[in-house]
């Protein structure tokens, strides 16, 4: 195990190498120039090249990114602002404080938002997909069936929007969504967060029901589920303990992509509901021209996705003792 | 060890024919995957709501001609009896009537019907698009990489690796202006086809990765076959191995992932233009609806409700299609 | 087992949903904007848009404390919501409205405007005894410092402060202020001539005889000095606790309040500076004990907690979040909101410029502003309560403005697309073709459309080119930007024409203001006579004439809509009011009723 | 030859053996018709003894099996008929009397120990968890039962082994683990569904010693399903041939391999290769293809294949369904007469 994790994590190290190079660069290619944004309306030569210089971007781009892939490790020395501590993600070009604790700031609204969708959608999603393949064929499987077709073909901002509008305008039914720290007040953290919850649950509860379900006729096919109920299990131990077992591995394959997308920013949901999380900031960070942050939220939502597919991986081996770590 | 084999023996006067049907028919599997896609009525309905919208999305200009209007000019601020001096509809529903039938959009007010026509154009134009560059891409990529396999096999899994770790939507939202300036001549205006292109591009940038992994593993697994072994034991070039042995058993697979792909694509073209990186105005757009649909919905939520129930239709049906189709095709995946 | 048949419902199921969804009740009806009733914000349209009138106050008019609002109540703690945290505390780093109209809270400059009454200003003295001695022709103005006038650990603020604000402008740290007194002491690219004081060399034309007096010797004459020195960028820094980058989080305060705490783009708290006199303060009420300030929150959420004005929602106000669009209909035509609401136009002025050198027929250009779709744009921005029409190139709170419509935009706000036709013929070219160029913004793309659609009808060809948000005003202050029309705006950086015309018309230089290109010998001597009369009340009786031959003589542009700001603030609050020269509201009258 | 009609299901027992099958009916409601697996099947066996069940595949014999442990889905599958187990009924029994019985006194041997082990746990944990849900036992008990267990069966090193997965382990162990799973509560009734099937002929006798020892050694008596008459000859006490759900021959080893008199059990004979025979005989399989259970030929099931119809007489084969007869002892279902089907079969013999 520890061999294999060693060699996917050196394998993820590189990927999330290419991803911020490619980033770093392409940024130099979008038209306008992020120093003219930090110089007051009216901008004298000398003063845009002061500005310029100010951010760093009067450096060869190489240099910049040298020194910015450098900075995350070792901290690095900013004129004027002083020392960046070890994680330096830079100092943001819009209000100067640095990159890495707003990123901290912001990561908990995302984090509650994505733990708490994932719960929902987890246990509705595999739980109808179990029942619907017990009931196959019964009303119960064609109910479940009909929702999840129709929830994994709506939209966010489609059935957010309306939810806002039916059950927090007209019907006052729940409060606006908000965030609230879960350490101050987690009954206030749930309720606030509730609706963008099972708004983006109905979504992904789609895929897993359809997932689970499908998987799960199959697993109640395989020979050894025959050979549990032969040994006299109860009807419980062997869907829960035999069946499911086998549907783990491709459920943990969808929910390590989802999640990975999730922990990435949720741009919609939290742009529908107004939650300052990081998909929130990552937007702001490309309208502002804010390379820093920019680097910042494209490389969380990248180290998400690949430390996600190690963990699935391992998880494999986990689930199914047949697969060897290669 | 008595195996049940078929001999005719001499005294076959008394046998009784087979009790159970006529002789079987030899059937090709197109035709077979046609006998039960036809018997499954989900499949069918699906097939007519698709046709449906594919037929309305060719026919928009002659529908436009018939209904008498167009998604271009702004009725609502040429006459002024339509709206209300905070730009929305007077009548109730958004502004629904027997001239405008799905009610006039606030503020610039087209008609709302011309739009979701001509919006259908739009989205299914670039998806369809994108879905056929992306499977071409996909199928290329995925059958070097498995059949060829070794260095350029391991190179290929990297870069698909590295591509699939990137947030997509973000990259296209920040990097969009990149590819425009790219492609625009400073005097003319910006053509139309421009964004399209630059989004088709970027979505299959982005989709192509998923595609080409599936095949590489099918192909994978396919190579190792006998029948791939005899072809090539009798001298069969590469390329005939490709297209004559391998090619034909990767078309359910494929056809899977298309028919998955396609909605999937609408949905996020939908999704950028909502996020506003897709299609600029004048051009119909069902995702710019939901845009301006999220602006106003308090005081109209008639106009938001249809580009919503409109989409939900068109991704409900295609959903549909391809699950009959993939079920049709190959029965034994249960969905 | 057919599992294929289960998705038969589906579809009825979904034909269902669909017609209970289409027939939910939507729309809104309201008076059709056609028949033009007056609605509740035009009646007020007039009072929205009356110049404030601003005069030079007398030394004895410099003296504290500030005039307090009707019905004043001291003391509590008032709280303010709005979207974004405040960019730049270091009063030197400040060039935007909200950043100037906050800094009020705790910083200073020599001179300020102090509000008499509603519209009724005076530039009065602040840290300094009156507006400034102006001799040698202009080129010398002498301040002398108020006694009393204290920082917030209770050391005096000296003329050497003065000085050194002035001179650590010129350092490499400090580049978004204004550039004007700078430029005024040495030379137009002022961080080339002189690199800041942390070297120990000083700006030898800027003296500090002794402890409370500064004189400043500039180049050339300028009159109005005293306004330059009331904008923030001259807010007044100590030298002993001067923290360079870092004094841009934590300002050292001379000024009502002092910043308790602040966590960035959250919250900030601000609590009393026991150093501060009100009798040395003409401008600034200070009422209120105690500030809370929170941000992130979208205009749409601060309108609906204005709306409904619930438990401490009633002691907030919102600095410049006005009512979001989709509430304006709510909120404008229910009255009971009115005591709640705060309108006023805005001081700033915007226009779509004719690239001259490429449109070079007048008549075209004067064809195009009969055309021009002002009511359609009108109705894309939120109809007549959102903005208002104008006709002419200076703002109405410009002082010595005159109204006039060349262009019959008011009777015929839809376009007068015959005269434009009539003009067309006669000009050069009956159906030219025009490069549009715009800031691709959602709003902006359907006003283009509006504007597509209106010149197309009086044969206009419109070619539409959108331009990324970012490279929108690099693009389009370039000289030879390859465009014919473009969108663009200038806010006077204080209340007189002499700091429209000269910039807006003034040199024509790559990022310059002057995008129109406007380089007629006429007009830019008449600029140059009016800025050297010496007396304010004839320079901008003479402004408001040029304004019309400008028009008249050259059409260099078309004026755009001007916004107007309705915001709402909670029912406990008092003394609210946006100040009609920032488009802020100011918190110098502002208190919180217990 | 009077065809003998079976008394109709009486209320009480018949007869006081372990295990009493009577008139058991099962069948499938497909797409396409209800497909009758069972029909009307009914067979004894005796304490101690092995019985021998074949057919060809289709023929119902694992059908018939499950239904005993009630392992059919009652949605798709009705079963008529009765199943006495002792003193229980078993068709008509509740879910939790079935479960209780399962595993415990009644245990099933499958065919494929490699997708009929679960992958995902050990094999110790799949053989303890049986011996703790039935008898209640600890882990540590448990453990300890499936070492023992497996030690039995004679699997080497089981203190180390009990913790591997099922995929660590060859076929012929695998099946040892089935088999040390079967026996782990001592059941009083295994059925093995073609337990050697899978395995090469040395594991297969390895596989049958076991079976042997264990019956003598705790008396439990075996239902052994195969397709393979050797393996019957070798392990059976009795045998009971089927033919598309329903007995065509019953009795003891000896009388139906040594004295077969039922045409389909000499096609089954004659199709097999004799250790005797000359090698350039040709083997003489049945004629013809099991017969589709949707509609099932008139009659007697076998007279489309069997080669004696004219001696019978006229289309008596085609219009009845012979019943098994006589009740006890050797049995059979044809109407050929006794003498009849002695001179046919030994008239086939010398043709060997």
């Amino acid at each position: 195990m520890l061999r294999f994790l060693t060699r996917r994590s050196l394998g993820a190290a590189f990927i999330l190498l290419i991803v911020a190079a490619v980033t770093f660069f392409l940024f130099f290619a979008v038209p306008g120039d992020p120093a003219r944004l930090a110089c007051g309306k009216v901008c004298p030569p000398e003063t845009l090249a002061q500005a310029r210089h100010n951010l760093g971007l009067d450096q060869p781009i190489f240099v910049q990114f040298v020194e910015w892939f450098f900075g995350i490790f070792a901290g690095r020395e900013y004129e004027g602002l002083g020392h960046c501590p070890a994680p330096c993600l830079g100092y943001s070009f819009v209000n100067r404080e640095p990159v890495f604790s707003t990123i901290v700031d912001r990561l908990p609204v995302t984090i509650s938002l994505t733990i708490g969708s994932a719960i929902i959608f987890l246990i509705f999603g595999v739980g109808t997909g179990i029942i619907a393949a017990l009931k196959q064929g019964k009303p119960l499987d064609k109910i479940a069936s009909i929702s999840s077709l129709i929830g994994a073909s709506v939209q966010i901002y489609f059935i957010g929007t309306l939810a806002m509008y039916f059950l927090v305008f007209q019907w006052q039914v729940i409060e606006r969504p908000r965030y609230v720290p879960i350490t101050e007040d987690p009954i206030g953290w749930a309720y606030g967060l509730m609706l963008p919850w099972v708004v983006l649950a109905i979504i992904f509860t789609a895929n897993y029901t359809r997932m689970t379900r499908s998987t799960m006729v199959e697993q109640l096919g395989e020979d050894y589920v025959r050979t549990a109920r032969a040994k006299g299990m109860s009807a419980r131990t062997v869907v829960l303990r035999f069946a499911l077992r086998g549907t783990l591995t491709p459920i943990a394959t969808i929910f390590g992509i989802d999640l990975a997308g999730l922990i990435g920013g949720a741009i919609i949901t939290e742009t529908t509901f107004s939650l300052q999380g990081i998909g929130r900031l990552s937007i702001q960070s490309v309208n502002n021209s804010d390379l820093p942050m920019l680097m910042a939220t494209v490389l969380l939502a990248a180290a998400a996705i690949v430390v996600l597919n190690v963990i699935v991986d391992a998880l494999y081996a986990v689930i199914d003792p047949r697969v060897r770590l290669s | 060890m008595t195996i049940p084999s078929e001999t005719t023996s001499e005294p076959a006067a008394a046998i009784a024919p087979v009790a159970s049907g006529g002789a079987p028919v030899g059937r090709s599997p197109g035709q077979l995957m046609w006998r039960r896609f036809r018997r499954d009525p989900t499949g069918m309905i699906s097939a007519v709501i698709v046709l449906f919208f594919i037929l309305v999305a060719v026919a928009a200009p002659l529908i436009s001609m018939l209904y008498g209007k167009d998604p271009y000019t702004t009725y609502g601020q040429d006459r002024p009896d339509l709206l209300n001096e905070f730009g929305f509809p007077l009548l109730p529903n958004g502004g629904i009537s027997s001239e405008f039938w799905f009610g006039i959009e606030p503020g610039l007010g087209r008609d709302v019907f011309m739009q979701l026509v001509y919006g259908i154009r739009t989205s299914l134009l670039i998806a369809l698009a994108a879905t056929i560059a992306t499977t071409l891409i996909g199928i290329v990529v995925g059958i070097v990489a498995g059949y060829v396999g070794g260095r350029t096999d391991y190179f290929i899994g990297r870069v698909i690796d590295v591509l699939l770790s990137f947030p997509s939507t973000l990259f296209i939202i920040a990097f969009m202006p990149v590819l425009e300036n790219l492609m625009v001549k400073p005097d003319e205006e910006t053509p139309v086809w421009l964004r399209a292109t630059a989004l088709i591009i970027f979505l299959t940038v982005f989709g192509w990765a998923g595609l080409a992994r599936l095949l590489r593993g099918n192909v994978l697994s396919l190579r190792e076959r006998e029948f791939v072994e005899a072809a090539k034991v009798t001298g069969a070039s590469p390329a005939r191995i490709v297209f004559k042995e391998l090619l034909p058993n990767l078309w359910t697979p494929i056809l899977i992932q298309s028919t998955l792909l396609l909605p999937a694509l609408v949905t996020s073209e939908a999704a950028l233009s909502f996020l506003g990186v897709g299609m600029i105005e004048p051009t119909p757009d069902w995702g710019r609806m939901f845009l301006r649909g999220t602006e106003v919905y308090t005081d109209d939520i008639t106009y938001l409700m249809f580009p919503g129930i409109a989409l939900l239709i068109f991704v409900v049906a295609f959903n549909l299609l391809g699950d009959s189709v993939r079920d049709a095709f190959d029965p034994k995946i249960r969905r | 087992m057919s599992i294929r048949k289960r998705s038969t419902v589906a579809v009825l199921a979904v034909g269902v949903l669909a017609l209970t969804g289409a027939c939910a009740k939507g729309g809104s009806g309201g008076t059709p904007a056609g028949d033009a009733k007056p609605s509740a914000a035009s009646t007020n349209g007039p009072s929205v848009n009356t110049a404030p009138k601003i005069t030079i106050g007398t030394a004895d008019d410099s003296k504290g404390p500030a005039i307090a609002p009707e019905g004043v109540v001291k003391g509590g703690t008032i709280n303010q919501i709005g979207r974004d945290d405040l960019a730049h505390l270091d009063p030197g780093r400040i060039y935007s409205n909200v950043e100037s109209n906050f800094a009020l809270l705790y910083a200073r400059q020599l001179t300020g405007y102090k509000r008499i009454a509603k519209n009724d200003y005076k530039l009065v003295g602040d840290l300094a005894t009156d507006t400034g001695e102006v001799s040698d022709g202009g080129k010398t103005w002498k301040f002398t410092l108020k006694d009393g006038v204290k920082w917030q650990d209770g050391t005096p603020v000296t003329s050497a402060d003065v000085k050194w604000s002035i001179e650590r402008l010129f350092a490499d740290y400090s580049t978004e202020g204004a550039p004007y007194v700078q430029q005024w002491l040495t030379e137009e690219d002022y961080k080339k001539a002189y690199k800041g004081p942390y070297d120990g060399k000083g700006l030898d034309n800027l003296e500090t005889p002794d402890d409370k007096t500064i004189v400043f010797k500039f180049k050339e004459p300028h009159a109005d000095a005293n306004y330059a020195l009331a904008m923030t960028t001259y807010g007044i820094v100590p030298k002993a606790k001067d923290t360079k980058e870092k004094y841009d989080k934590e300002p050292f305060s001379n000024g009502p309040y002092i910043i308790a705490n602040h966590v960035t783009d959250k919250s900030m708290e601000l609590e009393r500076n026991p150093h501060w006199d009100p009798a040395t303060d003409p401008i600034r009420g200070a009422y209120p004990d105690k500030w809370h300030l929170e941000f992130g929150f979208q205009a749409l959420q601060v309108t609906d907690r204005f709306i409904a004005d619930a438990g401490d929602d009633k002691k907030t106000f919102s600095f410049y979040t006005s009512v979001a669009p989709e509430r304006l209909q709510q909120v404008l035509s229910d009255p009971t909101f009115k005591p709640r609401l705060m309108t006023q136009a805005s001081p700033y002025t915007s226009y779509f410029y004719f690239n001259l050198d490429r449109v070079k027929d007048i008549k075209i250009r004067q064809a195009i502003n009969y055309a021009w779709p002002t009511k359609q744009t009108q109705q894309i921005a939120g109809g007549p309560s959102s903005s208002v029409i104008s006709t002419s190139i200076l703002n109405p709170t410009v002082s010595g403005f005159q109204d006039y419509d060349l262009f019959n935009k008011k009777t015929k706000p839809e376009g007068d697309i015959e005269k434009a036709k009539e003009l067309l013929a006669q000009s050069s070219n009956p159906n030219p073709t025009i490069v549009y160029a715009y800031n691709q913004t959602p709003t902006q793309e359907r006003i283009t459309v509006a504007i597509k659609t209106a010149l197309e009808k009086a044969g206009i060809k419109v070619v539409a080119k959108p331009l990324n948000t970012k490279t929108w005003y690099d693009s389009v202050t370039k000289v030879d930007n390859g465009f014919d029309l473009y969108w663009g705006g200038w806010g006077a950086d204080w209340p007189t024409a002499a700091t429209v015309f000269p910039v807006i018309f003034g040199p024509v230089t790559d990022g310059a203001q002057n995008i129109s290109h406007l380089k007629d010998p006429a007009i830019q001597a008449e600029i140059k006579r009016i800025q050297g009369l010496s007396d304010a009340e004839e320079a901008n009786k003479a402004w408001g004439a040029l304004d019309k031959t400008i028009m008249e003589t050259v059409t260099p542009l078309v004026p755009d809509l001007n916004d107007i700001a309705n915001s709402l603030h909670g029912s406990l609050i008092g003394g609210a009011e946006i100040d009609p020269i920032s488009w802020v509201v100011t918190p110098n009258t502002i208190f919180v009723k217990q | 030859m009077t065809a003998v009609t079976l008394t109709e299901t009486g209320p009480g027992r018949r007869g006081d053996s372990f295990l009493s099958v009577q008139d058991l009916h099962v069948s499938f409601s497909t797409e396409d018709g209800t497909v009758k697996a069972v029909d009307g099947l009914s067979f004894e066996v005796e304490k101690g003894t092995t019985l021998g069940i074949v057919g060809e595949s289709g023929s119902g014999k694992s059908v018939t099996n499950l239904a005993i442990l009630g392992l059919h889905n009652t949605e798709h599958a009705e079963i008529g008929g009765e199943i006495w187990f002792e003193d229980q009924e078993l068709v008509g029994a509740s879910r939790t009397t079935l479960e209780r019985l399962r595993g415990n006194q009644i245990a099933m041997i499958f065919q494929d120990p490699l997708t009929a082990l679960s992958p995902f746990h050990t094999v110790g944990r799949q053989i303890g968890e049986v011996y703790r849900k039935h008898k209640g036992a600890s882990k540590r008990e448990a453990r300890d039962r499936a070492i023992e267990m497996l030690d039995r069966v004679g699997i080497p090193n089981a203190r180390v082994r009990v913790d591997d997965y099922p995929h660590h382990f060859s076929g012929g162990m695998r099946q040892r683990v089935m088999i040390a799973m079967a026996l782990v509560c001592d059941p009083s009734l295994v059925i093995a569904d073609e337990p050697t099937t899978a395995l090469d002929v040395t594991v297969q006798a390895q596989i049958l010693d076991l079976l042997k020892d264990l019956q003598d050694q705790m008396g439990t008596s075996i239902i052994l399903i195969t397709h393979d008459l050797g393996v019957v000859a070798q392990a059976a006490h009795n045998v009971l041939v089927m033919y598309a759900g329903r007995a065509v021959e019953r009795g003891t080893v000896r009388e139906v391999l040594g004295a077969p008199r039922h045409p389909y059990t000499w096609g089954l004979l004659s199709s097999a290769p004799r250790l005797g025979s000359s090698v350039d005989v040709p083997l003489k399989p049945v004629r013809g293809t099991p017969p589709s259970l949707l509609n099932p030929p008139s009659g007697c099931r076998f007279h489309p294949r069997c080669d004696y119809l004219k001696q019978v007489g006229p289309d008596l084969c085609s219009t009845e369904q012979p019943e098994l007869s006589p009740e006890t002892g050797h049995a059979d279902a044809c109407y050929l007469t006794l003498k009849q089907k002695q001179e046919i079969y030994t008239e086939l013999m010398e043709g060997r």
